[in-house]
């Protein structure tokens, strides 16, 4: 561990201990919300002094207590965790900048609690335990569920109370499955379970593989597991269906890779007829539903279970084209719904730029982040032959685009005289230009996707 | 990097014209204009040089780098889309602020009008110099996205705000098709850089799928039958848009395209066909139109369908006059939009039966205009000959049904043209002010070039035979001279101009007749299917979203329901030995089964509970029972955990409770015992497979696990209770998080009930 | 109803206490730990609500600031596991560490274990605490102003 | 013994289940509390073949595997947390709709869904 080089603690602690310090903090203080965006934003700085060793051949590892492994808890950052943990932080941040710019947080615990949902997410995403994994999970649940009722009307609890009933069943499913794991193979460890499953019967993790799928399922929300998703993001407060949707959505699609593709590629393949049926009903599901929706973000909603049903279609694909459409999908799909989320709440010039921009990102159309996602998945589901699935891709670019564009005119901003606020609109003008930038230059996310996947236990 | 020149000078024109406008807003149009002419500088300086390619890196991941050609077809097409855009800019300087006082908007609007056309330029300019399928379909939707954002100007206009989102999702969709051809192609040659590509389609030809999507792509941008009916509607843009990108650039992007990859289509010969049939059709639909509608930006959006329809049979065809022809008509077809701009902006009125006689107060517009007309019309002296001249030619060859077709429409042409024209300038006179300068002398510039052309079509040859040989992939002998002589083409087109001038002589005898059938037809058009398919979508939406489940009941039953059967399903078909194992009870066990038979008891109790206190006491029960199981199973800190929070919890729903409106309460409890069967069922099926899979799962224990490391490893961590040992120590990092979530809960708590005057 | 319930409660606390404490303490060698001492320290503040009232049972300084105390809880939680890192240990590390001497006699031994479950401690009583709390000062409220 | 311990896991998720499903909000919560308890029951039911003595572990003794018993303590702690942050929005949620039914939330949802003009298609 030299000077130069960043631990791998580094961006795990950073946030954790600030959110405890937050947590005794006034965070409606306009600089409590600016140290819990300077959190944030160092989280990230720290996130990304981590990629060249992330991608070195010997990602960053260590074992609490350096106990043997599978006693000791191993925390690991290999490249999918990094890019996970990097635009999840990023998307936080924008929305904890936008909460405070655009007219104050009412709420004492909104700061602290965002960065306990940055720790959480960090944590999944470098946890290389399946039992730690389940706790850092449900402290961005936790996180969640207390944050889901900010803004306090009879509409945002509602929605809070579906939240979290629906949300706990999945947490419950996930909670056996990890139990399960645990019985059948001796070991939390996510590698021994991988050596695990190279070794034995890997029948014996259908099971724990079937709940999992489930549970995840209800996180990133596809069909059936997405009934929660619609009045929820319609209900909530506009920056948290853009937290929810844009930051907490990417455990689902995070969980079914690391779970999946790394440590029972076995049971994914065994998996994958049900994947791609589930996939194609939730991407037909939710481009047809969007359509006749007036609702900007019940729109979204739907717009967002299309996507969800477009990385589940993705994981069903043999190969690991699909694995990496997947990742870039997630990616994309991220910071185009916080973006959507967010452009569509306050108005304004740039908002209405950023919003046209990421829908034109979630339709798929260049030159944006999107469009390299559904682009990598077309050329996957072709180079299968799967022409069904690339047909729907067509389909559901379209019908988004539709649905989108509807929206997106039908709004009431869009008319003169709407808010024009700086602040938010810089905030999601950076999202947009984000999207802009990738789309141009690709490489960065085709990269990611690609390197993501190559360490996977399923290609190794 | 000299090949990038152009290119760069026609992205920066947008920026610049921006900068410039910020600072005052007349100057953006200028700024914007002279990039482009000193862009159109450097083309033309590049093209005397000679053909060349440039290759930079991209994205190596995909194999993917920026690959730009210089070649006759790029060079051609880039001229047109410059010169056009640099003229309208201008057009649109004296145009807009017209514009914008009339639908009430400030002045300063202007300068985004000009960047979003200096930005389509550049979109164009890309789309023609790339030389690489998926940077074509990237510029390609640039050219859509633009135009959404042009065709919608006037955002306050709903009709305007429909057409550019009909556009959109036409061009949008047509060009994921491209783009999903685009995709098949490069997976099947492994590149997507097009000299390679077609290299490789030279040994093995294209898919027909394939094929069949770029086609689509390519018609639905063209505007061709049956994707044809987004243009007329996109007539509700401000007029410099409609001159700029339905004569000269969008629409010809789809041509284009066509022409750009027709090595791949030259041995499609049934694709080849079906376009040769769309060719035809969208002629004959386009020219039947324009003579019967009345707007005069209709007629010339039907026109303007005829017209690709033209040049879609020429490539069909694979005549090398196809790159020369949409170039022929470009300036004909914008100098006729911005000519009808004008009359618009100086009478006010949109339609033909509104106007009349204008030449004598507009007579340098009607002179110029006249030539414009003349030149689509494809009279003598002016460039438009030529390109019917190789339209016949390319018919000639195919025999006299093609002859007699292409005559016909020739023909059509005339007669439109000539009422276009006539009705504006001729007739009973209107006296209106005077066009302003600047409205008046792009038309003159664009007549004077289709003037040019046909004065000296030798000029002309080179970079059509430049364009042909870059589109045919050999070397080509296309002519451009007058022959006055009784060749085939002249007799056609002297045949075109006698049909047209008599259609044109008789046209009130017919033209009502012909507009009531069209209307008819017209209603069973790809519009209305393009419409039901859209409402019956709406519909199927909105049906489907009654269906949807919005009780919160039904939301967690949707997800439970689906894994029960999910489980049982995959318990069903996994192939496992050994499944079910039932396991022992011996004599000692019997404390432990005790205590579960108590805990399921005090269980099924909790359903059949009336009174909220007994329920809660029942579920205490339940808690109590199983710590009491931990107990039995040698599990004494699970226990006494669980014993002491069933306490609290059992206090807290005490005080929950006590807060709770007893009438309220009263009133939920006899609501609550009247369950649904669907309820019943959804907790049965959730039971028997949390049954059936807990069972699977603690059938297959892992005999040696992690736990028998840990019990020889507290020792060493000086821990004699294990479970504190692991607690704290090996897995301390599960337990650090665990309280984090308990703080997380509290900060939630305590958001939700806040302290009294703190808010 | 002035009965000897009040009193009697109010005589628990201290015993209850030391039970606590006494569970924190020895939670590295026998069954207990820091997670069942804070819910016995909640539970008998938490009986003071229930009998004495809230404003009977705020008497406490413990009570007053029970949430601060889970704030100050996590903190030492996360210092105890962190702050090893910096002299670069592996985190989440105790000391002292496998072969280290210990200190200490009998059933009693000085471990950051103990300090670590001395924050689960704070922050289990924090959050017993605060609900009673905030529910109990929720009905007064709500008598109050009505739904 | 593994089928009685799997059967009195799938009894009380069972019962838990139908518990959530019914139309109120205070059983909703105790429901996600008969849910937690399966789930704990499930993870020691792990530990019931070989069940011994963890305290002051003996060489040659049956432990009852720690491992499991710290996920099951970790898994209370937190059903702990959350359900205490359940009930704490079920009275928010009551208090905010004047009623501790189901339903009514249901009604509040579609008649706001209504006002904003929704199930027209646009």
């Amino acid at each position: 561990m030299t000077a130069m080089t960043m631990p791998l603690w580094g961006p795990l602690l950073l946030p954790w201990v600030l959110a405890s310090v937050l947590a005794f903090l006034d965070g409606r203080r306009a600089w409590v919300a600016w140290l819990g965006i300077a959190t944030l934003a160092a989280t990230l700085v720290c996130t990304a002094l981590l990629l060249p060793q992330a991608w070195s051949a010997h990602p960053p590892e260590f074992i609490t207590g350096d106990w043997p492994v599978g006693v000791g808890i191993r925390m690991r950052a290999d490249p999918l965790s990094v890019v996970y943990a990097l635009v999840s932080t990023a998307v936080l941040l924008g929305t904890l900048v936008y909460e405070h710019v655009a007219g104050g947080i009412t709420s004492r615990s909104f700061p602290s609690l965002v960065v306990f949902l940055g720790a959480g997410l960090t944590g999944v995403f470098f946890t290389s335990d399946a039992f730690n994994f389940y706790v850092f999970f449900e402290l961005a649940m936790t996180s969640a569920f207390a944050l889901a009722s900010y803004g306090e009307t009879a509409r945002n609890l509602r929605a809070a109370f579906t939240f979290v009933v629906v949300n706990l069943m999945g947490s419950m499913l996930f909670l056996t499955a990890v139990v399960m794991l645990y019985l059948t193979t001796g070991t939390l460890d996510m590698q021994s379970m991988v050596a695990w499953g190279q070794a034995q019967d890997p029948y014996a993790l259908v099971v724990p593989g079937t709940l999992l799928l489930c549970a995840f399922g209800v996180k990133l929300g596809f069909f059936p597991f997405h009934f929660w998703a619609p009045a929820v993001y319609r209900d909530a407060g506009p920056t948290v269906a853009a937290l929810l949707a844009g930051a907490l959505a990417n455990i689902g699609s995070y969980g079914l890779l690391r779970f999946g593709a790394d440590v029972m590629p076995q049971v994914l393949a065994y998996a994958r007829p049900l994947l791609e049926v589930l996939g194609a009903a939730s991407i037909l599901y939710g481009s047809v539903l969007a359509l006749s929706r007036r609702d900007t973000r019940e729109v979204l909603a739907y717009a967002s279970i299309t996507q969800a049903g477009l990385i589940i279609a993705a994981l069903g694909l043999a190969g690991g084209e699909g694995l990496c459409a997947a990742v870039a999908l997630a990616l994309a799909g991220s910071v185009d719904k916080t973006a959507l989320f967010l452009a569509q709440d306050r108005g304004g010039e740039r908002a209405r730029r950023a919003y046209s921009v990421a829908a034109f990102s979630t339709a798929g159309v260049p030159p944006t982040a999107g469009f390299w996602s559904k682009a990598w998945l077309l050329k996957a589901a072709l180079a299968q032959g799967h022409t069904l699935l690339a047909g729907l891709v067509v389909l559901a670019s379209v019908l988004s685009l539709i649905s989108l564009f509807r929206a997106y005119q039908r709004e009431q901003w869009l008319r003169q005289g709407a808010a024009l606020h700086r602040g938010t609109g810089a905030v999601v003008f950076a999202l947009s230009l984000a999207l802009v930038a990738t789309g141009l230059w690709p490489e960065p996310l085709l990269r990611a996707g690609r390197d993501a996947i190559a360490g996977l236990g399923g290609l190794r | 990097m000299p090949l990038l020149l152009p290119i760069l000078l026609a992205l920066a024109c947008a920026p610049l014209a921006y900068v410039a406008g910020r600072w005052r807003p007349g100057a953006s149009a200028w700024v914007g204009a002279s990039g482009a002419v000193a862009s159109l500088v450097a083309l033309g300086w590049e093209l005397t040089l000679g053909p060349a390619r440039l290759v930079l890196p991209w994205a190596p991941t995909w194999g993917l780098s920026l690959e730009f050609t210089r070649d006759g077809l790029s060079g051609l097409y880039a001229v047109m889309a410059l010169s056009v855009g640099a003229l309208v800019v201008l057009y649109s300087r004296a145009y807009l602020p017209h514009h914008l006082e009339e639908k009430g908007r400030p002045a300063r609007d202007e300068v985004r009008f000009h960047v979003l056309l200096l930005s389509f330029m550049a979109a164009m300019v890309l789309l023609v110099t790339v030389d690489d399928l998926l940077l074509l379909f990237v510029a390609l939707d640039l050219t859509t996205i633009v135009s959404y954002l042009l065709i919608g100007y006037d955002r306050d206009d709903p009709e305007s705000r429909a057409a550019a989102l009909l556009s959109l999702v036409l061009t949008g969709a047509t060009s994921v098709v491209f783009f999903a051809g685009a995709m098949t192609l490069g997976l099947q040659y492994g590149t997507f850089s097009l000299p390679l590509v077609f290299e490789r389609a030279a040994t093995s030809p294209a898919s027909t799928g394939a094929l069949v999507c770029l086609a689509v792509g390519a018609l639905g941008k063209s505007a061709q039958v049956p994707f044809h009916f987004w243009l007329p509607r996109a007539m509700a843009a401000p007029t410099p848009v409609s001159s700029y990108l339905h004569s000269a650039a969008m629409v010809a992007a789809g041509v284009f395209l066509l022409q750009r990859l027709y090595p791949l289509f030259a041995p499609a010969l049934a694709v080849r066909d079906g376009l040769l049939a769309i060719g035809f059709l969208s002629m004959t639909v386009g020219s039947l139109l324009a003579l019967v509608a009345d707007p005069f930006k209709r007629v010339l959006a039907y026109s303007t369908i005829a017209q690709y329809g033209y040049a879609l049979v020429l490539v069909a065809l694979g005549s090398e006059g196809a790159p020369f022809y949409v170039a022929a008509h470009a300036p004909c077809k914008a100098a006729l939009f911005l000519t009808v701009g004008a009359v618009t902006q100086v009478t006010g009125k949109k339609k033909l039966s509104e106007v009349s006689g204008l030449r004598h107060s507009l007579p340098v517009l009607a002179g110029a205009s006249a030539v414009a007309a003349a030149g689509l019309a494809a009279l003598p002296l002016t460039v438009g000959f030529f390109k019917d001249e190789v339209f016949f030619h390319a018919l000639v060859q195919r025999g006299p049904a093609f002859m007699a077709a292409g005559l016909v429409g020739a023909g059509l042409t005339l007669a439109y043209t000539l009422r276009l024209w006539w009705g504006l300038f001729g007739g009973k006179r209107q006296d209106v002010p005077a066009a302003p300068r600047l409205l008046v002398a792009p038309v003159v510039v664009l007549a004077g070039s289709v003037l040019a052309g046909g004065i000296l079509p030798g000029l002309l040859v080179e970079p059509a035979r430049a364009a042909a040989s870059a589109m045919r992939g050999e070397p080509s002998t296309l002519a451009l001279a007058y022959h006055l002589d009784a060749r085939a083409e002249n007799l056609l087109a002297v045949g075109a101009w006698a049909l047209g001038a008599l259609l044109f002589a008789t046209r009130l005898a017919w033209t009502p007749g012909l507009a009531r059938v069209l209307e008819v037809v017209s209603r069973f058009g790809p519009e209305l299917g393009y419409r039901r398919l859209l409402h019956l979508l709406d519909r199927l939406s909105t049906w489907l979203h009654e269906l949807e489940v919005r009780d919160l009941r039904d939301r967690v039953a949707s997800v439970l329901v689906p894994t029960g059967l999910l489980g049982l399903t995959v318990l069903w078909v996994t192939p496992l030995r050994h499944r079910f194992l039932p396991g022992t009870v011996g004599w000692a066990d019997l404390t432990l089964v005790m205590a579960l038979v108590f805990a399921s008891g005090a269980a099924l109790a909790t359903l059949r509970a009336r009174g909220h206190m007994v329920l809660v006491l029942l579920i205490s029960c339940v808690g109590f029972s199983l710590a009491m199981v931990y107990a039995f199973a040698a599990a004494p800190d699970v226990a006494l955990t669980s014993v002491l929070v069933e306490s609290v919890f059992t206090l807290l729903f005490a005080g929950l409770l006590a807060l709770l409106p007893s009438r309220r309460l009263e009133r939920a409890q006899q609501e609550a015992q009247k369950p649904r069967g669907r309820d019943r069922i959804s907790a049965g099926i959730a039971g028997v497979s949390a049954f059936l899979l807990s069972w699977s799962a603690l059938s297959h224990l892992q005999a040696d696990r992690v736990g028998t490391q840990t019990v020889k490893l507290a020792e060493v961590a000086h821990s004699p209770n294990v479970v504190a040992a692991v607690l704290t120590d090996f897995r301390g990092l599960d337990t650090v998080g665990e309280m984090s979530v308990v703080v997380a809960a509290l900060l939630g708590v305590t958001s939700l009930l806040r302290l009294k005057g703190k808010r | 109803m002035r009965s000897f319930v009040p009193p009697l409660s109010r005589m628990l606390v201290r015993p209850a206490l030391i039970i606590a404490l006494a569970l924190w303490l020895k939670g590295g060698g026998q069954v207990g730990g820091g997670f069942p001492a804070g819910a016995l320290a909640g539970l008998v503040v938490l009986l003071q609500y229930v009998v004495m009232g809230r404003e009977q049972a705020r008497r406490y300084v413990a009570v007053r600031y029970a949430a601060l105390l889970a704030g100050v809880g996590l903190l030492l939680l996360v210092g105890t596991s962190f702050l090893p890192v910096l002299a670069g240990y592996a985190p989440v590390s105790l000391f002292p560490r496998p072969g280290q001497p210990e200190l200490g006699a009998g059933a009693f031994h000085l471990h950051t274990a103990l300090i670590f479950e001395g924050g689960l401690m704070l922050i289990v009583f924090g959050l017993v605490v605060t609900v009673i709390d905030r529910f109990a000062l929720s009905t007064s409220t709500e008598e109050e102003s009505g739904p | 013994m593994i089928l009685i311990a799997s059967l009195v896991v799938g009894l009380l998720f069972a019962c838990g289940v139908r518990m959530v499903l019914e139309r109120e909000l205070v059983r909703v919560a105790c429901g996600t509390v008969l849910l937690t308890n399966s789930s704990v029951l499930l993870i020691l039911a792990g530990s019931f073949p070989e069940r011994g003595e963890a305290v002051n572990v003996q060489p040659g003794f049956p432990v009852t595997d720690p491992v499991l018993q710290s996920l099951a303590l970790t898994a209370i702690v937190i059903g702990f947390a959350v359900s205490a942050l359940l009930l704490t929005l079920v009275h928010r949620t009551q208090r905010a709709h004047g009623s501790l039914r189901t339903d009514r939330l249901v009604e509040a949802e579609l008649k706001r869904a209504h006002d904003t003009g929704e199930g027209t298609p646009g």
